[in-house]
């Protein structure tokens, strides 16, 4: 049972095939790790899922329906959010208004002239309660501009999920920030996820979070799909072994 | 931008807390309301234009502080409003205030419409310079045909009955605006000031300050950038619009000069001065702005001169504005004592 | 016949003026990434100077001498504007495009007013040299010889431009710190000097606008706001940051103005910028812009 | 210390407000080739910036050839002898290659560097010793390079510098095999050549392909330096450092 499906998706950029008639899919409920090596396609990969720019070629079927040349906004109305790898944040505006106005924008309350927006409680208290699924109700009144690095992936990952998708992408939640506030972000990023039973992709390069905190692992290598398994097959797979991590002579 | 944590927490805690609006809008409004019988007539003119100057730069910087668009051309919508009023004198014989303003909405909302249209999808320099452009089609227009406008002799417009009669001007014309007229505009003000700020702090305003922020982000929660972008355009232009409006029967005549791009440009200093982070900003800046110039022309010829190394020295030392500066000021002595 | 001849000549006077302004307006954009509005005051400059020079304190001498001091004005310019680039423009370049708007534009405002109190708020005329020139006939008309002059400067100039910047080590420098700034400084460039050499280029030409067009019509307060409007339209047509753009806007302009003179002249300006507006809808980078 | 070339002693280096390096510390020494490799984002792109002055460091020194240059401008740095290739090549687009070449060779120091002397006539000899092929294209404008090409031209150019070390930022990211081999040769050509060459790269295997000694770098901090073939019997820097 697949929630999305991508049939033969083809983009070139130049003569780079960044991404080469991929055939991917993320199925109900789990969590996904796309890894590769620079280049190999997979942010590409997302920003076409995400509608950021068009593919050249192929199909992409969300819940059987066909969102190939859906608007970004279809695409979130359908239920499909995203994360950035460079964090992505409104940062004049407080962590707490970040998700407040994101909730708006879901409900289709941002078309709301003459209200004010301090007015409705249900927004706020929602927002407040994303914060604190994401342990960052105490930053709530700081500018998202203000925080500390790792406060901000994770500011910027609860903006995408307060859009309450179905399936979240999440672009190297983990790049950027400190060794020490690594794990930390992943835990609260995945129980999150796995609680609210959605399905996530995450793009990582570390390999530690990618063998401890996924269901699935896709491996994508010059713009194709190298290797599609569980952490242990993946683990196992010589191509994998030879192509990404450098070496057949890994741990 | 240089400052981006002291300039924003102005926003943030501005439309945090409506006590705190309250604590500084009650005290103001109440010295607004007995102005006019402490001070002489003129200063309370001079006040007249600035209120009225306020509400076009309110507008104004909906687009600039809140949308992130440094538009050029909102003379055209101040000179839309005042002409169609004086037009509306010449050719319709009416007399009406309240006319007046519903004829100024109505043109001004057409024409912010069709150049919201063409300009709502370029940003930054484009966004400046295709507005600037627009903006100098209407004053060519109102230059050459002289038939219609009046040329550079401009279009002499009386004062109006307001209230649908209730009051008017067949007496004292200087007592008359410094009073019966000043309270008209304070009203309008307040109304405006009131709508604004609901506005900005609407789940609409959020909107338009995300795609201040990041465009790419706000589309990517949904925001439909275009629309939103062209929904503020229409209401920057129909306040400032508003503003033309009253100011002709004010000013007594209306030239095409105020449909100049310079004109345009006074819009922008004055909003800069007040600071364009913050609410109250080009409602301070207008009417400082409105008695900096009165007294830079009286005092001396060269008052661009004097303008023009203001407005240098306050981008280079003050980028946050009069309010900006003063909230970081009071922020500082609060800190310290 | 000759008439059609006549309003093609005054096309290509107008084009030529307006391609040394806007020329320069969109040489310094095309390298800083700047948009000077008190551009047209430096043309504005230019025109006042070479009218001092030759209505004031040289008038009365031979024509020889009036043409050496033809250029004052670009000369002027340039030394004003490499003394503002450093000081008042290159703390901006990292700051919002908002900003450099701003000190631009109270730019605009102080060198508007220096200009009248150096030279008074009447119009300064250098028709001497305008008449010493006297004129020549075109079918049944007369027409100004130094109006061809006029058309020779542009011309020239813009040939001159072109070999300067695709020709020279300094054109070579010039374009690569345009298209890419941090690259350039990587490889050795002063990107501070070229700055400032690209910014006095830029006035450069503005001044000669002005220098060249002053003893046609006199300098005259505010001719300067409204030459960079003009200049914004022939960059929005030519695309912004173009030297090409430049030369074409220009002369698309110069035909246009003239044939709005011609048959609609309540609508010319109009015209114009309407025309701009219409190829901001279509190619909105201009026509040899980049986006 | 006798012989160094390149010297980066604890420097600390932000992006906007977010810290990219931690402390980072990192030596090159006369005519040796260095690789710092790290995955994407652990900040080796930032290390070279640093370097090259395009942007500032926050705290602690570098030191080119014993001399602090931690406040010089980017020019000058590129003046007293880095030459620098970044990731996407930065050729620019409407010069032709030929052009792209004359901005450094005109602004090179006379004497050169690396022991060659300051090259003579057109000056391109040196170039084409290492990569003929680009004078095959030579009249081409850049626009119309192919990435391989790019690459190429972006190394030459900083060569016609005559530098005295040279930064390379993933200089072998998107060429196919073969052509990463003969990047590779290329390297070492440049190395004989007697110029110094510090290295950023994703791929370990390419690194220590290169290398004399290595650095990895992980989240801003330098997590290994040793010989490339001790890098494989460290498990930690192969976990964080494949994928």
């Amino acid at each position: 049972m697949s929630l999305l499906v991508t049939k033969e998706l083809v983009k070139y950029f130049g003569d780079t095939h960044a991404v080469d008639h991929v055939n991917f899919t993320v199925k109900h409920r789990e969590v996904l790790a796309l890894i590769g090596s620079n280049g190999a396609g997979k942010t590409t990969l997302v920003n076409l899922i995400s509608g950021l720019f068009p593919p050249d070629g192929g199909q992409i079927l969300f819940r059987d329906r066909d969102v190939t040349h859906e608007s970004v906004h279809g695409r979130i109305e359908a239920g499909i959010a995203r994360s950035f790898q460079l964090v992505n944040l409104f940062d004049q505006l407080s962590a707490l208004d970040n998700i407040a106005l994101t909730i708006f924008s879901r409900d289709h309350k941002t078309k709301k002239l003459v209200s004010l927006a301090s007015a409705d409680g249900a927004v706020w208290d929602e927002a407040y309660e994303v914060l604190r699924l994401f342990g960052l109700d105490a930053k709530a009144r700081m500018l998202a501009g203000g925080v500390s690095q790792g406060e901000r992936k994770l500011l910027d990952v609860a903006v995408a999920y307060a859009l309450k998708p179905k399936l979240l992408f999440l672009d190297e939640p983990t790049s950027g920030v400190s060794t020490r506030e690594k794990a930390p972000i992943m835990d609260t990023v995945t129980s999150v996820v796995r609680s609210m039973g959605i399905s996530a992709a995450i793009i990582e390069h570390d390999m530690d979070v990618v063998f401890n905190y996924s269901d699935r692992i896709v491996a994508m290598h010059q713009g194709t799909i190298l290797a599609d398994g569980t952490p242990d097959e993946i683990r196992r797979n010589e191509a994998v072994r030879t192509t990404l991590i450098g070496t057949a002579d890994a741990h | 931008m240089s400052t981006p944590a002291v300039a924003a927490s102005a926003i943030a805690r501005e439309a945090g807390s409506l006590r705190h609006v309250f604590r500084w809008a009650l005290p103001v409004a109440v010295i607004l309301l007995v102005v006019p019988w402490i001070v002489p007539q003129y200063t309370a003119i001079l006040l007249t234009y600035g209120l009225i100057m306020a509400i076009g730069a309110l507008g104004f910087n909906l687009l600039l502080g809140y949308t992130g668009l440094l538009s050029f051309g909102h003379s055209a919508y101040f000179g839309v409003g005042a002409y169609v009023v004086a037009l509306m004198v010449k050719y319709l014989r009416v007399g009406s205030m309240e006319l007046f303003l519903l004829g100024a909405i109505v043109g001004s909302v057409i024409v912010t419409a069709v150049f919201g249209f063409v300009c709502v999808r370029y940003t930054r320099i484009f966004f400046g310079i295709l507005t600037l452009a627009l903006s100098q089609v209407l004053w060519s227009l109102a230059f050459k045909f002289f038939w219609v406008t009046g040329g550079t002799d401009g279009l002499r417009v009386p004062t109006p009955s307001l209230l649908a009669g209730l009051a008017t001007g067949t007496g004292d014309k200087t007592d008359f605006m410094s009073h019966a007229y000043y309270y008209y505009v304070l009203v309008i003000f307040f109304a405006c000031v009131v709508l604004m700020w609901v506005i900005v702090n609407s789940p609409f305003g959020k909107a338009l300050q995300a795609i201040r922020d990041n465009e790419t982000r706000a589309e990517f929660v949904g925001v439909q950038i275009w629309r939103y972008r062209f929904v503020a355009f229409l209401v920057s232009g129909v306040f400032t619009g508003l503003a033309g409006a009253l100011w002709v029967p004010l000013n007594g005549l209306t030239t095409p000069d105020i449909m100049h791009w310079t004109f345009s440009g006074e819009i922008v200093f004055m909003t800069v001065l007040g600071g364009f982070r913050s609410f109250a900003g080009p409602i301070v800046g207008a009417i400082v702005f409105n008695y900096l110039k009165t007294y830079a022309v009286g005092y001396t010829v060269y008052w661009q001169l004097l303008l023009g190394a203001v407005l240098v020295a306050l981008v280079v030392s003050l980028p946050t504005g009069i309010v900006g500066t003063a909230e970081r000021l009071a922020a500082r002595w609060k800190k310290g004592g | 016949m000759e008439v059609l001849l006549i309003h093609l000549v005054n096309a290509l006077l107008y084009a030529s003026v307006l391609f040394l302004i806007a020329g320069g307006l969109s040489l310094i954009y095309g390298v800083m990434r700047i948009v000077n509005l008190a551009h047209g005051n430096l043309y504005a400059f230019g025109a006042y100077v070479t009218a001092w020079a030759i209505g004031g304190v040289a008038a009365g001498a031979p024509s020889s001498l009036l043409l050496v001091l033809l250029p004052a004005g670009a000369f002027a310019a340039a030394v004003l504007g490499a003394a503002l680039e450093p000081t008042l423009l290159r703390p901006f370049y990292k700051r919002a495009e908002e900003y450099q708007l701003l000190v631009t534009f109270g730019l605009l405002m102080i060198l508007e007013d220096l200009l009248r109190f150096i030279w008074g708020p009447y119009p300064l005329s250098a028709s001497e040299l305008f008449e010493n020139f006297g004129s020549l006939t075109i079918g049944d008309s007369l027409y100004p010889t130094y109006n061809f002059l006029v058309i020779g400067v542009g011309i020239v100039a813009a040939v001159f431009l072109w070999a300067f910047i695709y020709k020279t080590r300094f054109g070579v420098v010039l374009r690569a710190t345009s298209q890419n700034m941090r690259m350039a400084s990587a490889l050795g460039v002063n990107v501070n000097r070229v700055y400032v050499q690209a910014f006095t280029l830029g006035c450069f030409m503005a001044g000669l606008g002005g220098a060249i067009v002053v003893p046609g019509q006199s300098a005259v307060l505010g001719m300067g706001v409204d030459a960079l409007v003009l200049a914004f339209i022939v960059v929005v047509i030519g695309g912004l940051g173009s030297l090409e753009g430049a030369l074409v806007g220009a002369l698309i302009v110069g035909v246009v103005r003239e044939a709005g003179i011609a048959w609609f002249p309540e609508i010319e300006l109009a015209v114009l910028y309407l025309a701009a507006a219409i190829v901001l809808l279509v190619r909105p980078a201009g026509l040899f812009g980049r986006p | 210390m006798p012989g160094m070339m390149l010297e980066l002693e604890r420097i600390d280096t932000f992006r906007g407000p977010a810290q990219i390096l931690r402390g980072v510390s990192l030596a090159v020494q006369h005519g040796e080739a260095v690789c710092l490799v790290g995955r994407n984002g652990a900040g080796k792109t930032t290390t070279i910036d640093s370097i090259m002055g395009l942007l500032p460091v926050r705290a602690g020194k570098v030191a080119f050839q014993g001399r602090d240059i931690t406040r010089l401008p980017a020019h000058q740095r590129a003046l007293l002898g880095i030459g620098y290739a970044p990731e996407d090549a930065g050729i620019f687009p409407d010069l032709t290659v030929e052009e792209n070449f004359q901005i450094t060779s005109w602004l090179a120091r006379p004497g050169g560097a690396g022991g060659a002397p300051a090259p003579a006539g057109n000056g391109y000899e040196r170039i084409f010793s290492i990569f003929p092929e680009v004078r095959e294209f030579l009249t081409r404008r850049g626009l119309h390079l192919s990435g391989g090409q790019k690459k190429m031209v972006a190394i030459s150019r900083a060569i016609a510098l005559s530098p005295s070390v040279l930064l390379l930022d993933e200089p072998f990211e998107g060429l196919a095999p073969v052509v990463v081999t003969r990047f590779i040769e290329a390297v070492k050509a440049i190395k004989a050549l007697g110029i110094s060459v510090l290295i950023a790269e994703s791929n370990l295997v390419n690194a220590t392909r290169v290398a004399d000694r290595l650095y990895a770098i992980d989240r801003g901090e330098i997590i290994f330096r040793g010989q490339p073939n001790e890098v494989f019997q460290n498990e930690d820097v192969m976990k964080t450092i494949r994928g």
